[in-house]
């Protein structure tokens, strides 16, 4: 390996365990990389990049909402109001405990502690699995009350909420047909959440497997880092989806 | 310094023999192809992937031409025509012109050009090139299903609520090839940042290196919102919902911002690369530094940057706001200066130099007067009151096809054959590549220019018949059009003789100074024996003069 | 040369019929060509500058004439000088543009309107007086003619290169254009919004009479019921005038006289009522609620066309007074009430 | 450092060392972020008028930055990274307000 006769640097790592790493040639450093030092930075900076192009995907449904918002401020919170805020919290604080774990994951395996790096990624999948649980009860009561954009949206709820022994303001029927773009954005921005969910969970099954044989616990770390990055990005999406999808106008009226 | 160290001894190549062991050699068989992680070979599987469907798109510009020859609608029906120029349009940019230089020459350079023996992630080079064909599998069924007559503009409410051709399935192509553009820049950024040579600083560079990097930028940046933009096309289409629908709310003008937010920089995603291409051509054939490299370098990140901030200008008659349209109106006025500098800046380096006329040189000439006309009209459809007249008639047409076809193509013409010797270790043929370059720039300029006038007198894009005072324009450009045609015909012929008859090109044909020019041609799959360090400037043709004079006298 | 003279003839009409610089033939083109001639002499000079340069020192330094090449690293001085001259010029191209640009949209106060309505693939002109005209449309020359143009469909984009004027059709919203025809005579119409399949047949023709002509013409092509007349049949048939009666009690507003005046909304805001404005408060009304009154108008969204739509608001933009409302709301079949005449073209 | 054979990038100055973020450190962030969520939900139900959805976007942010900082390690990573974070806002940022300087000022005009 072409690292074997690298001239070592004047400079040293804080902690005993990076040091060390760095000396091992690693099964997993690929050939044109000069160092595994060079690897890592390299892939972390690639992940970072693949980040970016997320924002900038997302961006383009946060503008739509917050342009629709402003045109359409009444039909907004009326169908707003519709989502269940309990249901809507308790994800919040699933998808940051997940978060929580798959960070103490990424310590775990860079500690090198095997064993707690495999509970903790089968925590992190378990709080993401209970996210997606949740938000399908929330999508299948949507469906029953007819609130998906299509041809069989009914907005009689929101005309004549009284009979639906709803506490909100009628809208005008022009203005209640303006809740399907709400819903459409609904389930637009949290399908696409959800959609990296399930490929996040996909890829944590993967990684759990890998970490039970042991394949990151010698000071390879970098697929653990790297989807710590995917999957704290997803939860970031969902802290400014929970504010701004269930919580406009919450105060009563 | 004496005459005898020019490039007039070419020292090397009377001598050179082809190298035993090359990165074409190296593994045999097709699968050793198709599950490589070499940058340089993904970088020839792109060469011919994109070069098949150049063809194709090309093919569909001629129907459209003969289709003008005469103003009535005589050749094809409408909706057939429609299908043609959305084909052409979809083929051409997405297949073609965004990948072009930096799929192919980007990838097999940029990893030499930094001193490093690979790109930061081979197997995610190699997914986009899979990732290409998968999207352009799609296109291709598209067509053969039946079409799609939206134009490469997808727009709204006529993608969505009034066509019945195949636009998901085009859309989903396009998505598709979006990440694979994305994954390119993706991997340029982090290998320019991060697997440097030592001693190769930013400034060490050659600019071919920077101008790519300001288009990964926008690559990375900007695709993504193309992406999201074509995911709720599909939708609006496939379940209604009604964000870009005006009867349900909606406002159509949301999918042009959001499309053009990416298609706009997509243009200098296109020309960015290829004017890196004219920097090391030029700088080669006159053998002087690049004039001014720092204002070069910069002109490109300043282009990538300001790239991002005038969308809105091919909107300016589609009810955007007036002080909207002043604002976007100009920032286009101040993204059109650092093309300015960069053409001066080439002219000016062939100041004191010392010029042969090689057909790489040729295009980068040809590049350089089109390139103008293409940057100086695009003034015309910046300043918003000239617009209005101008916009959506072949004005358009003729000013993006000499930015793209004359500037783009002919910087991918100038840089195919420049490293043709380092991807091949073949020379082409001379005299025959000249007359083919020559052919293209004059087809080129009998196709277009007529089209300036035909658009100033008001004559609509798109259109499939025509008032009949419009035929003599449309004729000469279709004449045109033909000349053009043979000018991209040779190169693929001799290009093609030359991989086995061409003459054995040497290490270093042009006595240039890149650090791809100071290995074997064609390279070994990890580039360098050992990894350089480099301690000169880029474009040190004084540095190169004592390392072969050095080399000569050891050999000696 | 022994050209058939067939051919030779055939050639020169060829020639003669083919165009090379487009008319002017409205008041805004010689303003349009200016800024073009402007353009076109600094890319001509821009061009020629650099093949000066790049044939001058392709032929100065050469290899055969030079043949060592003299290192130069840059020059900050030149590198300034073609940043801001460049630069400057794209200024001045800006701000003669930006004129241009407002000069051909903001329509003069005094100009007559005309409706234009797009569909795939026609162009529908609807006269204030009741003339309507399919991909056709007469202007008289010597006065300002505003257009206020609307799509059903797709965009569409309505340009008369001879005027150097166009504009894109929306769905959904109007948008304005305005002209002076100069010259007597027959311009091209085209849509240049690529719009569907027959995109290329939604063409034109634009036809500028004198002002004697156009008299005649209006006259002899009017279908009897202004755009205003046939606003109040639908204003009566619609049910608009059983709340907007315009006495005291009405749920609705009073709308005479509301045209061109500031409106008070519940939403605390004022609003300049246009076009745009009624139409809008017509599809979408709970958005435009004027202060005093409730939100219970129904959405006429999808059970109106566009060309009623404009009928009911040229209606409203003549109303001056209530009194042939509460007319029609007196008479128990006010549907009848207006006069019909064979062949109006009612959507 | 032209001469100096450097592969690690080390004196680079988009370098930085490799940061090990201690469980304690992770937990105050998880709490923190708990806080902030009950606190934004409580926000909601109290009227602060137009300052609502500034108060559960700036709530969001901060979440956000915090989870940015320690969960994603920016705090520890190179300029490099940092600068690579700040462009993907900066660039969403564009889009969002150079998009809205057209819907801002459609009506101009029109509404006093």
């Amino acid at each position: 390996m072409d690292n074997a006769t690298v001239v070592t640097h004047p400079h040293t790592h804080e902690t005993a365990v990076a040091a060390e790493h760095e000396h091992v040639a690693l099964p997993q450093h690929r050939h044109h990389f000069e160092t595994p030092e060079q690897q890592r930075e390299a892939g972390t900076f690639g992940m970072w990049l693949f980040l970016l192009t997320e924002i900038m995907f997302f961006g383009g449904l946060f503008f739509a909402y917050l342009l629709y918002r402003n045109w359409y401020n009444p039909a907004f919170v009326a169908a707003s109001n519709q989502l269940s805020i309990p249901l809507g919290a308790a994800n919040t604080a699933i998808l940051i405990s997940s978060g929580f774990f798959m960070a103490l994951g990424v310590w775990a395996a860079e500690v090198r502690k095997k064993g707690l790096l495999v509970i903790f990624l089968v925590l992190t999948t378990l709080f993401g699995v209970a996210f997606l649980g949740i938000k399908y009860v929330e999508y299948h009561e949507k469906w029953e009350k007819h609130h998906i954009p299509g041809a069989s949206f009914d907005v009689s709820e929101f005309v004549n909420p009284h009979a639906y022994g709803l506490k909100e303001q009628p809208l005008a029927p022009d203005m209640a047909q303006k809740t399907q773009v709400f819903f459409f954005l609904y389930f637009a921005m949290t399908g696409m959440h959800a959609l990296h969910m399930i490929i996040g969970i996909v890829l944590l099954f993967w990684l759990t497997w890998r970490a039970n044989r042991g394949e990151f616990s010698a000071g390879y770390v970098a697929p653990i880092e790297n989807f710590g990055l995917y999957w704290h990005f997803v939860d970031i999406v969902w802290l400014f989806l929970f504010p701004l999808l269930y919580l406009i106008n919450r105060h009563p009226v | 310094m004496s005459a005898t160290h020019t490039i007039l001894n070419l020292p090397d190549q009377r001598t050179a023999t082809l190298p035993k062991r090359t990165y074409l050699n190296n593994e045999d068989g097709l699968l050793s192809w198709l599950f490589t992680g070499d940058h340089k070979r993904i970088a020839m599987l792109y060469l011919i992937s994109i070069t098949f469907f150049f063809f194709i798109g090309g093919a569909f510009a001629g129907l459209i031409r003969l289709e003008l020859l005469t103003p009535q609608p005589d050749l094809v029906a409408a909706d057939t025509y429609n299908k043609f120029f959305s084909m052409h349009g979809i083929i051409m940019i997405f297949l073609f012109l965004v990948p072009s230089v930096p799929a192919t020459l980007g990838n097999f350079l940029i990893p030499i050009m930094v001193g490093t023996k690979d790109l930061a992630f081979p197997k995610i080079n190699l997914l986009s090139w899979y990732l290409y064909w998968i999207g352009g599998i799609f296109t291709l069924a598209a067509l053969v299903l039946g079409g799609v007559d939206t134009g490469w503009t997808f727009t709204t409410p006529l993608s969505t609520h009034y066509l019945n051709t195949h636009v998901v399935t085009a859309a989903t192509g396009v998505f598709i090839i979006g990440f694979s553009s994305i994954f390119t820049g993706l991997n340029f950024i982090v290998t320019i940042h991060r697997m440097r040579a030592p001693g190769m600083t930013w400034f060490r560079m050659p600019l071919f290196c920077w101008s790519n990097y300001a288009a990964s930028i926008l690559m990375v940046l900007g695709t993504p919102v193309l992406a999201i933009t074509l995911v709720l096309v599909a939708l609006e289409r496939l379940v209604g919902i009604g964000v870009f629908d005006p009867t349900k709310g909606g406002d159509p003008l949301l999918f042009q911002h959001l499309f053009w937010f990416y298609s706009h920089p997509a243009v200098y995603i296109m020309i960015l690369p290829g004017m890196g291409v004219i920097s090391e051509v030029i700088s080669t054939f006159s053998r002087k530094r690049v004039f001014g490299y720092t204002a070069v370098a910069f002109s490109s990140v300043a282009i990538a940057l300001f790239g991002f901030f005038v969308w809105a200008h091919h909107m300016f008659i589609m009810g955007v706001s007036n002080y909207s349209a002043l604002v976007f109106s100009l920032l286009t006025m101040l993204v059109a200066v650092p093309s300015a500098i960069k053409i001066f800046n080439w002219a000016f380096t062939l100041q004191k130099g010392s010029i042969t006329f090689e057909t790489p040189m040729l295009y980068a000439f040809g590049f350089l007067g089109l390139f103008t006309i293409g940057g100086m009209t695009g003034v015309f459809l910046g300043a918003l009151g000239m617009d209005i007249h101008l916009t959506e008639t072949y004005f358009i047409v003729a000013h993006f096809h000499f930015v793209m076809v004359g500037g783009m193509l002919m910087a991918f013409l100038a840089g195919i054959h420049f490293w043709w010797p380092k991807m091949t270790g073949r020379m082409y043929p001379e005299s025959l590549s000249k007359l083919a370059a020559v052919t293209t720039f004059i087809g080129f300029n009998l196709t277009f220019l007529p089209q300036f006038i035909l658009g100033y007198l008001g004559m609509p894009r798109r259109y499939h018949a025509y008032p009949p005072e419009f035929q003599v324009l449309n004729v000469l450009s279709t004449a045109g059009a033909t000349v053009l045609g043979v000018g991209y015909m040779l190169p693929l012929l001799y290009l093609a003789w030359s991989l086995k008859y061409g003459a054995i090109a040497g290490n270093n044909p042009w006595q240039a100074t890149g650090l791809e020019w100071q290995i074997q041609s064609p390279p070994l799959t990890e580039n360098f024996i050992e990894i350089p360090i480099v301690d000169h400037e880029a474009y040190d043709y004084e540095w190169l003069e004592h390392k072969t004079a050095h080399e000569v006298t050891t050999v000696g | 040369m022994h050209i058939s003279p067939v051919l030779w003839q055939f050639l020169v009409k060829w020639l003669n019929a083919s165009a090379l610089f487009p008319r002017e033939a409205s008041t805004i083109a010689p303003y349009a060509d200016a800024l073009y001639f402007f353009l076109l002499l600094i890319t001509v000079i821009g061009l020629t500058l650099v093949g000066i340069l790049i044939f001058g020192f392709s032929i100065r330094y050469r290899k055969e004439k030079h043949p060592v090449a003299i290192q130069v690293e840059g020059s900050t001085l030149l590198e300034a000088t073609w940043t801001i001259i460049p630069l400057a010029l794209f200024l001045i191209v800006f701000v003669w543009g930006a004129l241009l640009y407002f000069r051909i949209y903001n329509p003069p106060t005094n100009a007559m309107n005309i409706y234009i309505v797009g569909k795939q693939w026609m162009w529908k002109a609807e006269h204030p007086g009741g003339q309507h005209e399919i991909n056709a449309l007469h202007v008289p020359t010597g006065r300002n003619v505003q257009l206020t143009m609307i799509s059903q469909d797709v965009f569409h984009s309505f340009s008369i290169p001879d005027f150097r004027v166009k504009r894109e059709v929306i769905p959904g919203r109007y948008s304005t254009v305005w002209f002076n025809a100069t010259t007597p005579g027959t311009y091209h119409i085209f849509c240049t919004q690529y719009c569907g399949t027959n995109h290329s047949v939604m063409i034109g023709e634009v036809t500028a009479l004198s002002p004697d002509d156009y008299q005649k013409w209006t006259q002899e092509s009017t279908s009897g019921m202004s755009l205003a007349q046939n606003g109040e049949r639908l204003f009566a048939s619609m049910g608009c005038n059983a709340c907007h009666s315009g006495s005291a009690a009405a749920r609705g507003p009073n709308l005479a006289g509301v045209y061109g005046s500031k409106l008070q909304l519940t939403s605390g805001s004022q609003v300049l009522v246009n076009d745009a404005y009624l139409r809008d408060a017509i599809l979408n009304p709970s958005q435009h609620i004027t202060a005093g009154y409730a939100p219970i108008m129904p959405t006429y969204q999808g059970q109106i066309s566009e060309d009623g739509l404009i009928d009911l608001v040229e209606y409203i933009k003549s109303m001056q007074s209530n009194y042939r409302v509460q007319q029609t709301l007196t008479t128990s079949e006010s549907n009848q009430a207006a006069p019909t005449t064979p062949g109006v073209v009612k959507p | 450092m032209t001469e100096y054979h450097d592969p690690s990038n080390v004196v680079n100055p988009e370098h930085s060392d490799h940061h090990i973020v201690t469980p304690v450190t992770y937990a105050i962030v998880f709490v923190s972020l708990l806080v902030g969520t009950a606190i934004t939900v409580v926000a909601a139900y109290i009227d602060l008028g137009i300052f609502n959805p500034v108060v559960a976007l700036a709530i969001a942010c901060t979440k956000a930055v915090i989870v940015i900082l320690f969960f994603m390690h920016v705090k520890y990573q190179s300029k490099l990274v940092k600068l690579t974070v700040g462009a993907g806002f900066f660039t969403f940022l564009v889009l969002i307000t150079m998009t809205l300087t057209d819907y801002v000022s459609r009506a101009w005009g029109l509404w006093s």
